[in-house]
């Protein structure tokens, strides 16, 4: 267990700031170049309900948010209802005393305090940060600081209310915690901000998108920031529109991704099944929430790692992977762009609402990333769909005084649409051919599955539930490895059918245990237990070691 | 290319399929266009599914023959891929009225610099003739026998509400008329809708009464009301341009004068604005 | 081998009648009590190109038609180029005589005796007819009973123009072939056909389809008989209207089900997640097509059966099945739509071209079918989604004084929204619950495999190739047991897993070997070979028959 | 029921939403069409996905909570499955004009006899407030921070185009006006459209301009040109029915009086059909 681990909770209503106040905080702790990891949790709506946010920083490296805080702001009575027991033995909870007094905690006028000033709602959130370095007992100029450089519409009454708290806690609880330094300088980002910035680096031109939670976050990230990185975002006026113009994208030769979530992937596979026909190199970001439907929009499941492995009808080669955490996110949205582009063929990442909207210090080297240059055609008479031995056509952009069609019809080489048998049958090949190509080169240039510490049992998952199954490992004290799937079409047997008949346990999130009939069927791997869990909410890496421990004692 | 535009493909329409008029119209509107400077390699072209689609085949100009009503959601990412390249699709009543209609209403909306050219015979022909959206009311196909209970949608006017900045009607069986619409709807800069009567000689042989009842217009509108109540005409069935106004064109909006493929970000100015991104981002 | 196996083939353009003349064929075939299979090809196009209709006739049971045909008669010039060497050893090939003279046939002027009638390209159909009557040395008046039947139209000319091409043919060849009686008197039926009836007997109340191919003949059928038969058609403006307006006929309590082809049911799944989430009982037949994307719309294929286990997002209970023939089409349909309604889920017909378009007698029993009574709320408070043991919860449809919310939002037993843990837990737990008694129920109620003949080795199928299989397997002589999977989801492994370790051959109509992935990862059945054909085009049994007895010598 | 018709959920609107004026005004709107003969029982109700889907949960009513854009597919599925059930749907501007445009188009073009009420806020405000089919050109939502380049769509002349035979606009502010439009909306029998002036506090709050400019229609156009000028007007927000005409609906033309579940053909009489249609084609 992480001996310098802390906790920070903040809990209120939507609209009061708890999310702006868990990346404050965040950055705060990294102040100490100490590492964090921040969670956010909240409903579908806009203004009230109930928010938090949790923070858990160490100056170890940390892969996931602790549930039990060392310290809680609770800005309403539900707050107090839903996280009191949610703290550590030590831990302190600081609520608004508007709310009735508290047998624990220290009650600091919150609300009443706030009233004073120009935005009495909005301004809530900052008790929490006040509450925060005070406890932390850190000077009020630092608090200065952060509240200049994270709060600075109406800073003058924020500063005020900012200190008005701090003095108040500072004087009920001095010097309550202590931090220790770390020695990490890494910025903290989202799932959401990596992904944006690793296809920027892989060369993405156009970013297609109807908003959808939790893709919407990449589709915010690049509207703000895109324009430097390369890359613009356009919101057309549905998914159908947003898939068919990626693809049409495409066929200038711009590198084009679209963001969506389980429906509005649904509507899209008409499209996904023209790109596999077409070969068009569309990169499609799948984000997934509690389903089936609508399901719990803002929350996090995995429960469409089946359904994402033969979207749209026929055959043609498929590729998807999933980032076992937001660093992870980085490299692997660049080299599924690339893959979408060397096989020209579309591409799913595959990913959660905890990764897009969870963030933690990353270790980002964009120079590492490269931007693959497809097949192209040199010259000669020009055949879009021209046989090779790789099943890979070269591609050339308009304009050109080559004809270049691309078809949604089967076709001969040229292009032509053609009902023949032979012809039909010679296509078939050729994609088949690719799809054994890309198996192949994935068996030999890429890293498919990523393997944490060394010894049996092994606890197999995929996803960002690999970020709280490591954290948990690290809880537990258990001498085991961790055994993430990058890849999951294809899916990896090559690499792990060694792990057939050796102590297994399955870790996902999802009711029906579908990593586990993959990893079953697919390479005769039975556990001896799984773990599952379906409520929307991340594993606690503290309850997962437990149960854990208790299945491998 | 060959001068006269045609590709070894086999012509599988109907004889006598107006079809025929659109494609030699089409062959047509390619010279005139070149003279007045698109190179036809600049000419990027699309097509839904359906009878109409298979002018896709008979042409030898580049483009992609789409789905089923989302040619249209094509073109525009073509264009914005690239904003140099002219991009025009042919779309049926069906594709462009039923299954593509959202992205026709925003093409037109957000005047997209395309261009559509919809056949319009009333009817589904390739799937054999069920109704369509531009059926009249009674038309008879196989999945309502006892007649069509819909009233038509009036695609012109429908355009016009949506915001279409180039409007017009040609007709098959008007060939040089039509070579001369397309021409003009592809050098307009902004959205651009044909809406081609089109008999199917098949499932709406309406030759004769088109014959008998177009007429040419003289000029567009200058109110798009006007212009509207010239597509609520139903007495004399007016060919030609009813509607054609400048308005802010949508990649233009979006982009200025940037172009994705043109102008892109080197690898390297990508990398170093990451990284400038991520410094901004450090740890202090 | 069948030993008074006749075919005839008709092949000209479209537009001259080809596939009416083999329907008609098939039912002179029917006058000597003779089973028949009658097939289509045609390409996407309405006149010209090339059509040609097969009928296969034999007094006993016959699954397939034969390429080899035994009467020929061919109108056009293409027709001779790609059917002439489809002839049996003493087949006759009778042509068009505008055609150049051929080495062997008979020409017969049919397009010039054509052009005295009002329609000539429309009549030569009936050049076909005339022949077949004459070349079996059937009396004249049999044909004008027939004439007067079929063509109805302009019924004068039809007559003239028959009788000219019949006494020709005649002359030329007089009893050339005599076709024993059999004694089967079963009706001829395509498989929309028989589809539509077992819907019907099953008390289908809607069917909503937007027209694709090979989806289109039911609607079709379903919009002229089916008003007799309980069942209106509606054509809405695209297929996500299609799927949701049948999902909210539902809800009333209206048996519903829609028609579609692969980017059809693509488009549907969001709509297919809602009727998982919403416990909506919609019946999908989804047809089957050369794929992916457009692809090869008029012919067949099976390149979804992977696609159709898991569409629409999220984890809910799901059903897929496919017939073995038409007349299974008859049953297994009906039992789908009662499925849908017992399990309140929706549900997969999964099937092809070659299904939907061909024909041949079946003997159909409609008072075998029942319709199953789904669970009805009776009184008492009503909550839409109660938890039961059965994870099934009662129905209830308006008007009722009691509320009933159907939602696509996760959700507590009434209906209402909810993001509450614990809620969201029970609900997917009661999912799974309904789907461990949908497997239960699969398993002691229903048939989920077929087995003909029986021993080593076992040639595992699915679809309209059993119909194939079993045809080949007779030309082969071959002692061997077919296995069909009818139902695909759930899989019927407890059924299977006896077959592994046994000599199997796989055969499908695909070029990845979808069936083969399904049935070694999940039942260790690892074929000695596997069969594939993915032209376009069905199995011939003949060359089906040598390819089965190499591989098994 | 409750006669206040309130459930247990919590509401989790906005402090100050124009959805609270919609839902008021619906609360008022059941019994007065008790009063004129429609049980809410038979009044099923749906909603989109967005902030206004949430009413859904906050009436007792019977319904299906649908999916984005779709609901106005679902409560003509539900009309066409029992014609006696009155159906309305509540929907977003995104919902109904974004997802669902084509969805509203053909329920006009046809005349489905269901009544779609429009929460138009000019947002995807639950998804954080994107620019919408309704947003203001210029309106900056997170995904375009520069601001909105597209001009917005005109509902209400949108839906007239299309054939709707009933069009009004409400004010979210307007709640006793707002009642008795609904209540109108529902007794007209075929396609009724309300679109609702809905401010959204966070994102789009036009309160005072709606305040100070909206102003009630007298009497419905008689004339389609004049109900269209008439939703073109800028200057002042008219309020009230702009058109209310009767046209053939729907499910009448397809079934005439037959109702799919009250006169379902029993099970007896489909086996006898279909042996019936088995003996016809019985060989001879
Ligand atoms: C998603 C989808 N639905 C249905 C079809 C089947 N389909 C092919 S063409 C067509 C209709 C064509 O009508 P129209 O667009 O008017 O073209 P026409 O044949 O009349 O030229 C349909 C429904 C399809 N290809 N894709
Ligand atoms: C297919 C699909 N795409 C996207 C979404 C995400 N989504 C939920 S609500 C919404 C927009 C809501 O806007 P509007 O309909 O105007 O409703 P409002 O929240 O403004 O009331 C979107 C895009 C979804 N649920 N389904
Ligand atoms: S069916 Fe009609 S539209 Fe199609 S090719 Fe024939 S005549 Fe032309
Ligand atoms: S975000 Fe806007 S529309 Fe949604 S509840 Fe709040 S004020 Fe209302
Ligand atoms: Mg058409
Ligand atoms: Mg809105």
């Amino acid at each position: 267990m992480n001996d310098d681990l802390f906790t920070f909770l903040i809990a209120g209503k939507a609209g009061q700031g708890t999310k702006k106040a868990g990346i404050v905080a965040a950055n705060f702790f990294a102040r100490f170049k100490r590492n964090v990891f921040q969670m956010n949790d909240y409903p579908s709506l806009i203004r009230g309900g109930h928010n938090f946010s949790i923070v858990s920083t160490s100056t170890q490296k940390i892969y996931s948010h602790y549930m039990k805080a060392d310290l809680a702001v609770l800005l309403d009575q539900r707050s107090i209802k839903i996280h009191q027991n949610h703290l550590t033995e030590h831990g302190l909870l600081v609520y608004d005393d508007a709310i009735k007094k508290q047998e624990h905690g220290i009650g600091i006028p919150i609300t009443s305090l706030a009233k004073k000033y120009s935005t009495p709602d909005l301004i809530v959130g900052i008790a929490g940060i006040a509450t925060l370095v005070a406890a932390i007992a850190c000077d009020r100029s630092i608090l200065d600081t952060i509240i200049q450089k994270e709060y600075q519409r109406n800073v003058q009454d924020n500063l005020g209310y900012a200190h008005e708290i701090y003095d108040q806690v500072f004087e009920k609880t001095p010097k309550k915690f202590i931090l220790r330094n770390g020695t990490d300088t890494d910025p903290i980002l989202t799932g959401a901000e990596t992904i944006g910035l690793g296809v920027s680096a892989a060369g993405l031109d156009l970013f297609f998108a109807y908003p959808m939670t939790p893709s919407t976050p990449i589709l915010h990230f690049l509207s703000l920031q895109g324009k430097k990185l390369g890359v613009r975002t356009i919101q057309p006026e549905n998914e159908i529109a947003v898939a068919n113009m990626a693809i049409g994208a495409t066929f200038t030769g711009a590198r084009s991704m679209v963001g969506t979530s389980g429906g509005g992937f649904c509507l899209m596979q008409e499209a996904f099944s023209l790109a596999g026909m077409a070969e068009a190199p569309v990169l499609f970001f799948l984000g997934q929430r509690p389903g089936p439907s609508t399901g719990v929009p803002t929350y996090t499941e995995q429960g469409e790692l089946l359904h994402s492995l033969y979207p749209g009808q026929g055959e043609f080669p498929r590729i998807v992977a999933s980032p076992g955490s937001i660093e992870e996110a980085f490299y692997l949205s660049a080299e599924l762009l690339n893959l979408a582009w060397h096989f020209q063929t579309p591409v799913i990442l595959l990913s959660e609402k905890h990764l897009t909207e969870s963030s933690m210090n990353v270790n980002l080297q964009p120079d590492k990333i490269s931007e693959v240059k497809p097949l192209q055609h040199n010259n000669g008479n020009y055949q879009r769909y021209r046989k090779t031995d790789s099943g890979i056509s070269p591609l050339l952009f308009p304009p050109s005084k080559e004809m270049i069609k691309w078809t949604s019809y089967e076709h001969d080489e040229n292009g032509y649409t053609t009902e023949e048998a032979e012809a039909i049958t010679q296509m078939h090949i050729k994609r088949r051919t690719k799809q054994e190509s890309l198996v192949q080169y994935l068996k030999e240039n890429i890293k498919t599955v990523n393997e944490y510490g060394s010894g049996e049992p092994f606890l197999f998952t995929f996803g960002s539930t690999t970020m709280t199954v490591r954290e948990a490992v690290l809880v537990s004290g258990l001498q085991c490895s961790v055994i993430q799937l990058i890849y999951l079409q294809p899916f990896p047997s090559w690499h792990l059918q060694k792990y057939s008949g050796h102590k297994a346990i399955i870790i996902e999130q999802n009711s029906t245990g579908q990593l586990e009939q993959l990893l079953r069927e697919k390479c005769g791997i039975h556990p001896i237990t799984s773990i599952r869990q379906f409520d929307g909410r991340p594993f606690d890496p503290e309850l997962l070691a437990e149960k854990l421990k208790k299945v491998t004692a | 290319m060959d001068q006269d535009f045609t590709t070894p493909v086999e012509n599988t329409w109907c004889p006598g399929c107006g079809n025929f008029g659109i494609l030699n119209a089409f062959r047509k509107a390619i010279p005139k266009l070149e003279k007045q400077g698109i190179n036809p390699k600049h000419l990027i072209i699309s097509a839904g599914i359906g009878c109409h689609g298979k002018i896709f085949d008979y042409v030898p100009l580049s483009g992609m023959y789409s789905l089923h009503g989302r040619s249209i959601a094509t073109v525009q990412g073509i264009k914005l891929g690239n904003p140099n390249l002219k991009v025009l699709t042919f779309a049926g009543d069906g594709d462009a009225f039923g299954e593509g209609i959202s992205h026709m209403i925003f093409a037109a909306k957000r005047n997209a610099d395309i261009t559509v050219i919809v056949h319009n015979n009333g009817t589904y022909a390739l799937t054999t003739g069920q109704f369509s959206p531009t059926s009249q009311k009674g038309f008879k196909g196989p999945s309502l026998p006892s007649g069509n209970i819909e009233e038509p949608l009036n695609p012109l006017s429908l355009m016009l509400e949506a915001g279409a900045s180039f409007v017009a009607r040609g007709y098959a069986g008007r060939i040089d008329h039509l070579a001369n619409l397309m021409v003009e709807a592809v050098l307009h800069e902004g959205f651009s809708y044909i809406d081609v009567l089109q008999p199917s000689v098949v499932f709406t042989n309406t030759y004769k009464e088109f014959n008998a009842s177009v007429e040419m217009i003289e000029k567009p509108a200058v109110r798009l009301e006007d212009a509207v109540q010239l597509a609520k005409r139903f007495d004399k069935i007016p060919i030609g341009v009813f509607y054609n106004v400048s308005k802010p064109i949508y990649h233009q909006e979006l982009y200025g004068e940037w172009n994705p493929v043109v102008n892109r970000l080197s690898h390297a100015e990508r990398i170093r604005s990451i990284a400038l991104y991520l410094s901004d981002h450090l740890q202090e």
